[in-house]
């Protein structure tokens, strides 16, 4: 029944996207109606996939696809979380960009509908594909739709390039991927999930197959090293697909890997965990370090996007290694931060996304340089992003924080692991991860506050106007998202444990009533989210009540000090190439520097620097490198001369008849 | 439940009454140190009463960020201080935030603080508020560490826990605690913006971190900032002491110990204040960019001592 | 009468009627009717076959089985559709000075001289009139590769010429071999080259004979495959002919070679009881792939990049077929017919870019989707088709093979999905910037039929998503016709 | 009878490879002309004989076919086009031509290596003949290779076409009627054609040298 629900509402969207089409160069019915109606559609998902954790799994069989390997769909409870994420998130980015889209944005607004919801409705069918081949089919979907989404303004050759680099990494993950099943299917030739899961593999093929479904997925999540098209491709596309990208595309390369992990494979090894433990912290290091340094608001997030899934990724791998040493409860618990930090992750960045879009709509500059000062021309989407922003920054009592400290709890409990050298491990990860959540604070102090707080940095800034209604709709549902993540953590814990305790088999152990989350025992760790919150706000109301009643509130407005120094200007501030230059500093071994530096004498001096990942010239290079020379060893047996053609079909002419005679 | 109420009241008041009287003290403490005449040791409270009369001068594009972030800033640090165990371990809001949701709220406090210095757009305040966050994100972890490290030995990252554990446990020399006290000590020095890592004293802004902050704030602002600034102190202070010198705290089946646990408490704050004046007074402030090497000798004193506690198996 | 008769009729009694009235202006709608006629008998032809089984015609010399008839129908379908291209594009070619009403007579005439060996050559039982229509086909693309006859299609004509003549005349020898092999067994005759009659026989065939006559087909077939390194002629006579050439080139020609090559296997395989050919084919049909993919990636010429990566899928279909067992052979079918589709919808929509942008350069071909929306989409389009991204057709086969390829014979799987990044890696970033971005084309006063390109990549689409019932038991038994 | 005739049938295959060799090695292009009719002969004359030796009558249609066009019909054209053509005096360099011979006299080894356990289990009179016309064949294979003019390559061409045919007479008594009726047509066609071609190549080029016809390649 809920399955039925969720197709529906998959059919709905390939509706919406087919009528965008019919009205191609209709905006106005596009963006007021069919974005509105995609947006309830996501609602409707969001409740039955809700409603359908209650449910044991469902299936069905459409008879479209292969003759011999129909479309096989199941809803299990890890498929309907992450449903629930899709519809719940889908919706508000839906309704923002209902008021989002203008004319004049490159691609039709039919045809941007079309994208959006086929992008949607195969995310959907991704996450309920229950055969490898329905699964290809929608995962490459998934990514040619969005493909298209990020290249919606193709004007710009940097757009293009970062849709190539976009498209080509997600295709190489597909082949990983593919190679993956087939690894999986052990010879069989079925390949149906229920065949995949009643595989028992040999140690070495579950770890070939472990190892091609990181590569694969972690090319989709920016796993390092493959993490390189992400923040090319997610600012090249318009806002709102962004935020899907970023928010809901990238938890699907997590779905998958959970599935394989936890779902094919049954018995997972140790070194796998410890190895997605060490790519996943050297991704979240990275991704935060470089977000620290950007200077293109988008850029910033999709970095920071980067860490995000890696520090998912390190809990995945702990959660592996739990589950290797049979630790379930402790399994039940990484899982548990993991799938929280997924929500909390997909909240919070579309969050930010959309509101970089609107900043983006309002100001037309995406350089952190030339923005600032927004909160007074754009109150509503400054007061609602800092929310975003402060989840991100994983700070309580909001959603980020609960997945970080689920994360960390986990972490401490690592000492139990029956193998030294892991024990070991543990304080070095565990303040990897501290730093890295810090870290994350900075960037987005830095985000927020160079584009929202301070003097507008450009004249036209003060001509920025707020987001519409349907913007606002939008950013204050997925605030409220960020909010209830943070405050409710003990009942979204209850949702989740109906999607644990299929993949490990064991729940998270004492609940401490409804507002006190303590997922082992309360002795050992507890946090009250809303007694938090009453705490803090309590302590602000009375402190402020009680300077009211015992001193004033009178207030002198004059201009700022200018420190003795009559010709500051706005463009004086610190800018965000600044507030990077510590991080460049500290950080510098992950760069690749370019600096010009003006000498003494330059009458115009110019400072210039750039930061690049030097990932490309260390990996990507080379292999570009090395294919074009072989392509040009390879052009070279054709020089156009017909008797060399004539020797090379005599050749192996003769070759052929040595092989023959034998 | 009520002696829990009760102690919990008795420790933010207590908190908000003493922690102005523990920054009058170390600054007494460092004028005798430095053979100047000491100040009153009350001397915070009346800058902070006449702080609170004054008008206050806003910047005129000030955002009501601006105005709000001192509240939010004073709240967090009240809150941080009722949720450290200083006189009792029966504190009823303890349950709602453990060692890593107190780290959270220093962060909390110091995101806020940072932003609401980027609002007025002078350059001093960005200027501050990024140099803030960068000793920020490196003191963060590293006190984090230092607490998972009395984590790992109580099995608990519970504030209240943590120290019922140390304080009614058998006498024991914990090697590791040794290397996180030390962390524990170069955390406080930066977070408390004191010496080698800030001058409280100064407004050079070649130097300046934490006085950058607060450089546009005035009148009742600029006092719930200041009187802030020494509730951290004091928490740090008596987290410190609640750590590594547990005697004499108070817990739920032994209530009537909270009498005695005030007059402990203030000898210990007293103590540590005169050696926290002596430390600042033998040491010389560094260059801001010596401060991240400060801080991640801290962060690996940290971490290093997790790993001597999992090696150690102690 | 069978209809049989009326798909050989209506070509020829067209190039005939064309080689008269091919420079009229109605020349191209007759063109169109006539390869409308061969279809809908094909469609006959087929339904005949649905219906009541194989079919032999007139003394055996014909035979249709579910094999060829798929063939057949998909070429008279391909043909018919490049017929309607052709229409607008050669009244381009006019406007533009490229074709004169002389060349234009000829090439209509041959365009329907070239359907009709394709058809012979199909649908024939007997392997020396096969022979004969292959050599017939090379005669006539020759013609219709050099009818601009500028110095670089005579070149390229002269090279199809002659490799091809060369190649196809080593699959002569293996005729000669294989008709020596049969007749010791049934004495000479006409019967002991009849496909159907060797079937029945292959098993006691002479395996040193057939050794040998397998490797000069295989060689002969092999060269209009365009197998690697027999594939040289291929891209200078995709490159350098008209346009709706190439697209029968890649689209229908190379998969009728292959058929070739095919209906020779399966007496191979069962006279020599190993699996000769099939290594054969792996062999050649992995080089193929791996060869093209590096070609791919320095090409400039729009058309020859396309003729590449023809190169790249005929070599993934031998190899394929060379896996054999009912799924190899079933993907093979499909990638056969998705392939077909799709390279000649990409050719025609090319073929349209190049006019308007009066250059093959692809660095002269930008941004078409500001020009004119549904060529650029159309080219897009298909060329994420063709690169096997689904929900295209393409994607379904090369699942099946991928996976089929991973079972048999793993070896070879890591090769085949490098060539098929590196194949997507080249295409694509030579595609993405003719389609997008600020344009360089200008509009043309003849609207170009797009019709066609549509039909192509919907169909292409709908056998990536669902393949019919009737349509898969049909290859299903192709399939089975090719054992293992 | 039989013995004489078979005997007379090997002699003329010995012929038909002395001349593939003589082809290999000769510069003129006329020259080549004259060895490709006497090639054409020498074919006609076998698939006569092989006729009476098997009593087999559609093989005298067959030598008369081959006799029009090999003999008669294509040299004729040969004669016309390098008249023509004015390259009735052209004389090719060929590099090397004792290795060439060398090469050849391997590639004939290697064709009798080929054949050996066909002709050992041969009922038929001519049963050492396949091979020969292998190495015929790869030998104009080989010189097909070797040539770097239009016409030359040509004639390369067509004696390739005349092994074949002398292995589809000597091996196996001739192809059925109407397939040899289609070979034929496809032969005379595409001389034709060729034809044609060297006539616009000579237009487009002003010469024959194919080396000209190498603009089209991978860079």
């Amino acid at each position: 029944m809920p399955l039925d629900c969720i197709l529906l509402v998959v059919a709905a969207w390939l509706l919406i996207g087919i009528f965008g089409v019919l009205v191609l160069h209709r905006l106005r019915l596009v963006a007021r109606l069919m974005f509105p109606a995609g947006g309830l559609a996501g609602l409707l998902l969001a409740a039955a996939a809700a409603w359908s954790l209650t449910f044991p799994p469902a299936s069905v069989i459409l008879p479209i696809g292969l003759p011999t390997l129909p479309f096989h769909f199941r809803l299990d409870s890890l498929a309907a979380f992450f449903l629930l994420i899709l519809g719940a998130v889908s919706a508000g980015v839906s309704f923002f960009a209902a008021g989002y889209f203008r004319s004049g944005e490159g691609t039709p607004p039919g045809l941007l509908c079309l994208e959006y919801h086929v992008f949607l409705a195969s995310m959907a069918l991704v996450l309920l594909a229950d055969d490898a081949y329905g699964f290809m089919v929608m995962w490459e979907t998934m990514a040619l739709s969005s493909f298209f989404l990020v290249i919606a303004n193709h004007r710009l050759g940097e757009i293009r390039r970062a849709g190539y680099l976009y498209l080509l990494m997600a295709h190489v993950g597909a082949m990983a991927i593919l190679l993956c099943f087939g690894v999986l299917q052990a010879n069989t030739g079925d390949y149906t999930f229920a065949n995949l899961r009643a595989q028992h593999l040999s140690p070495f093929a579950a770890s070939l197959a472990f190892l091609l479904a990181t590569a694969g997925f972690g090319a989709k999540g920016g796993l390092l090293p493959l993490h390189v098209w992400l923040p090319e491709a997610h600012p090249a596309a318009p806002s709102p697909a962004s935020a899907l990208m970023s928010g809901i595309m990238l938890k699907t390369a997590v779905y998958g890997l959970l599935r394989v992990t936890f779902d094919f494979l049954h018995t997972p090894l140790w070194w796998w965990g410890l190895l997605l433990l060490a790519l996943g912290l050297a991704s979240a290091l990275a991704g935060v370090v470089f977000a620290a340094v950007q200077v293109d608001m988008k850029r910033l997030l999709a970095y920071s996007s980067i860490e995000n899934l890696g520090l998912v990724f390190a809990g995945t791998g702990l959660a592996v290694l739990f589950a290797a040493y049979d630790m379930r409860p402790m399994a039940a618990l990484a899982l548990t931060a993991v799938l929280y930090h997924v929500a909390s992750h997909a909240c919070f960045k579309s969050l930010l996304f959309v509101a970089t879009g609107a900043v983006l709509h309002a100001t037309r500059e995406r350089s952190l340089g030339k923005l600032g000062g927004l909160i007074r021309y754009m109150p509503w989407v400054a007061w609602i992003t800092l929310l975003g922003a402060l989840t991100s920054a994983g700070l309580p009592p909001l959603g980020g924080f609960v997945s970080e400290w689920l994360l960390l709890q986990s972490f401490l409990f690592t000492p139990g692991l029956p193998n030294a050298f892991l024990n070991m491990l543990v304080p070095v990860v565990a303040a990897l991860i501290a730093l890295v959540t810090a870290l994350a604070g900075y960037t987005m102090v830095k985000f927020f506050g160079v584009i929202f707080l301070g003097q507008p940095r450009e004249e036209k800034l003060s001509q920025a106007h707020d987001a519409g209604y349907w913007e606002r709709i939008g950013m204050l549902w997925l605030a409220a998202g960020c909010l209830v993540l943070g405050l409710f953590p003990v009942q979204v814990l209850a949702l989740l444990d109906a999607v644990t305790r299929p993949l490990v088999g064991a729940s998270l152990a004492t609940q401490a009533g409804p507002w006190l989350l303590a997922p082992i025992d309360p002795a050992r760790a507890s946090y009250g989210p809303v007694l938090f919150l009453l705490g803090v706000s309590g302590c602000v109301a009375t402190t402020f009540l009680l300077v009211r009643w015992r001193y004033h509130g009178r207030l002198q407005r004059v201009p700022p000090w200018n420190c003795g120094y009559p010709w500051r200007n706005a463009r004086m501030q610190d800018t965000a190439e600044g507030f990077g230059q510590p991080i460049r500093q500290i950080f510098e071994p992950f760069f690749r520097m370019e600096r010009d530096l003006p000498d003494a004498f330059d009458a115009t001096p110019h400072y210039r620097v750039s930061v690049s990942d030097p990932l490309w010239h260390w990996l990507y290079l080379p292999i570009a490198r090395t294919v074009e020379r072989l392509a040009r060893l390879a052009g070279q047996l054709q020089q156009g001369r017909i008797a060399i053609y004539l020797l090379y079909s005599f050749l192996t002419l003769i070759a052929v008849l040595l092989v023959v005679r034998q | 439940m009520n002696t829990g109420l009760l102690s919990q009241l008795l420790e933010v008041l207590l908190a908000l009454w003493l922690a102005p009287l523990l920054t009058g003290w170390v600054n007494q403490w460092r004028a005798w140190l430095q053979n100047k005449s000491a100040p009153s040791l009350l001397q915070p409270y009346r800058k902070l009463h006449k702080l609170f009369h004054k008008e206050p001068v806003l910047a005129e594009h000030a955002s009501p960020f601006y105005r709000m972030a001192p509240y939010l800033v004073f709240g967090a640090m009240a809150l941080a201080c009722a949720i450290i165990p200083s006189l009792s371990t029966d504190l009823p809001l303890s349950p709602a935030a453990d060692a890593i949701a107190l780290v959270g709220l220093f962060a909390l406090a110091r995101v806020f603080l940072s932003l609401a210095a980027m609002d007025v757009g002078t350059a001093f305040g960005t200027l501050g508020a990024r140099r803030d966050m960068l000793i920020g994100f490196l003191a963060e972890p590293a006190l984090l560490m230092v607490l998972f490290c009395a984590s790992l030995l109580s099995q608990s990252t519970s504030l209240t826990t943590i120290v019922d554990q140390f304080a009614h446990r058998q006498f024991a020399i914990h090697p590791s605690l040794a290397l996180a006290g030390v962390a524990f000590i170069l955390v406080s020095l930066a977070e408390n913006a004191r010496i080698p890592v800030d001058n409280p004293a100064t407004h050079l802004e070649l130097t300046m971190v934490h006085e950058a902050l607060l450089l546009e704030y005035s009148g009742r602002h600029l006092a719930l900032l200041e009187w802030a600034a020494s509730l951290k102190l004091f928490a740090y202070a008596c987290a410190g002491l609640a750590l590594f010198f547990p005697w004499g705290v108070a817990d739920a089946r032994s209530p009537e110990v909270l009498l005695l646990a005030l007059p402990v408490l203030m000898g210990k704050l007293a103590v540590s204040g005169a050696l926290l004046a002596l430390l600042e007074s033998v040491s010389a402030k560094m260059r801001i960019f010596r401060v991240p090497e400060f801080l991640a000798s801290a962060f690996l004193l940290a971490v290093m001592g997790m790993l001597i506690n999992i090696l150690l198996g102690a | 009468m069978s209809p049989l008769f009326l798909v050989l009729g209506f070509p020829l009694l067209g190039s005939m009627a064309l080689a008269f009235f091919g420079h009229r202006p109605f020349a191209r709608t007759l063109n169109m009717i006539f390869s409308l006629g061969t279809l809908v008998a094909a469609g006959a032809l087929t339904m005949e076959v649905i219906a009541r089984g194989p079919v032999w015609v007139w003394d055996q010399e014909f035979f249709i089985d579910p094999l060829n008839v798929f063939m057949v129908t998909l070429t008279a379908f391909v043909g018919w559709t490049t017929s309607i291209f052709s229409s607008p594009y050669m009244r381009v070619e006019i406007a533009q000075g490229k074709m004169t009403p002389a060349r234009l007579r000829l090439y209509h005439s041959m365009y329907q001289l070239f359907s009709f060996t394709m058809l012979l050559a199909l649908m024939t039982n007997n392997l020396g009139i096969l022979w004969v229509a292959m050599e017939a086909a090379t005669l006539t693309t020759v013609l219709l590769v050099s009818v601009y006859r500028s110095a670089a299609s005579l070149e390229a004509a002269w090279k199809y010429f002659i490799l091809c003549g060369v190649g196809i005349a080593q699959a002569l020898f293996g005729t000669v071999l294989l008709y020596m092999a049969a007749g010791k067994l049934v004495g000479s005759g006409s019967d002991a080259l009849l496909w159907t009659h060797l079937e029945t026989i292959k098993g006691t065939l002479d395996p040193h004979i057939m050794g040998l006559a397998f490797a000069f087909l295989f060689i002969g077939y092999g060269t209009k495959v365009g197998l690697a390194p027999l594939h040289n002629w291929l891209p200078d006579a995709h490159a350098e002919g008209p346009t709706p050439v190439s697209a029968v080139l890649s689209g229908l020609l190379l998969n009728v070679a292959l058929y070739a090559i095919l209906r020779c296997k399966v007496l191979a395989d069962g006279a020599l009881h190993n699996h000769l050919a099939s290594q054969l084919m792996m062999g050649f049909g992995l080089l193929s792939v791996v060869m093209a993919a590096l070609f791919l990636w320095r090409q400039k010429d729009v058309k020859r990049l396309f003729a590449y990566s023809s190169i790249e899928h005929m070599g993934l279909i031998t190899f394929a077929f060379g896996m054999g067992g009912p799924v190899a052979n079933f993907a093979g079918l499909l990638h056969m017919t998705v392939h077909s589709l799709i390279k000649s919808a990409i050719f025609f929509t090319v073929g349209h870019a190049t006019q308007k942008a009066g250059t093959q350069l692809m660095e002269g071909i930008r941004g078409l989707i500001t020009v004119n929306p549904t060529v650029g989409w159309g080219m897009l389009l298909g060329a994420l088709a063709i690169l096997g991204l689904p929900p295209f057709g393409v994607f379904a086969s090369e699942f099946l093979i991928l996976t089929t390829a991973m079972r048999e014979q793993a070896w070879a799987t890591p090769f085949l999905l490098l060539a098929l990044g590196i194949a997507f890696a080249a295409v694509f970033a030579r595609v993405q910037p003719m389609v997008f971005g600020e344009t360089s084309v200008k509009t043309l006063p003849h609207p170009p039929a797009l019709v066609p390109v549509f039909v192509h990549l919907g169909l292409g689409l709908l056998l990536g998503l669902y393949i019919p019932p009737y349509l898969s038991t049909w290859y299903a038994q192709a399939a089975r016709l090719l054992g293992n | 009878m039989s013995t004489v005739l078979t005997q007379s049938i090997n002699l003329l295959a010995a012929i038909l490879l002395m001349l593939a060799f003589a082809m290999l090695s000769q510069r003129r292009v006329l020259s080549l002309i004259h060895l490709f009719t006497l090639q054409g002969a020498t074919l006609a004359l076998s698939t006569a004989i092989v006729g009476v030796a098997t009593h087999q009558p559609h093989l005298y249609f067959s030598a008369a076919l081959t006799l029009l066009l090999k003999v008669i019909l294509i040299p004729l054209l040969l004669h016309r086009v390098i008249d023509r053509l004015n390259v009735r005096w052209d004389v090719e360099t060929l590099i090397n031509i004792p290795t060439t011979l060398l090469a050849g006299i391997v590639l004939v080894i290697f064709s009798f290596y080929l054949a050996q356990p066909i002709a050992q289990m041969s009922l038929t009179i001519t049963r050492g003949t396949l091979g020969i016309a292998l190495a015929s064949v790869l030998l104009s294979f080989m010189m097909m290779i070797t040539r770097s003019k239009a016409v030359p390559q040509v004639i390369g061409f067509l004696a390739m076409e005349n092994g074949l045919f002398f292995a589809a007479t000597a091996a196996t008594y001739g192809m059925p009627m109407v397939v040899e009726l289609g070979i034929a047509l496809d032969v005379l066609v595409g001389i034709l054609i060729l034809g044609v071609f060297l006539f616009h190549i000579r237009e487009q080029f002003d010469s024959m040298d194919i080396r000209h016809l190498e603009k089209l390649k991978e860079d």
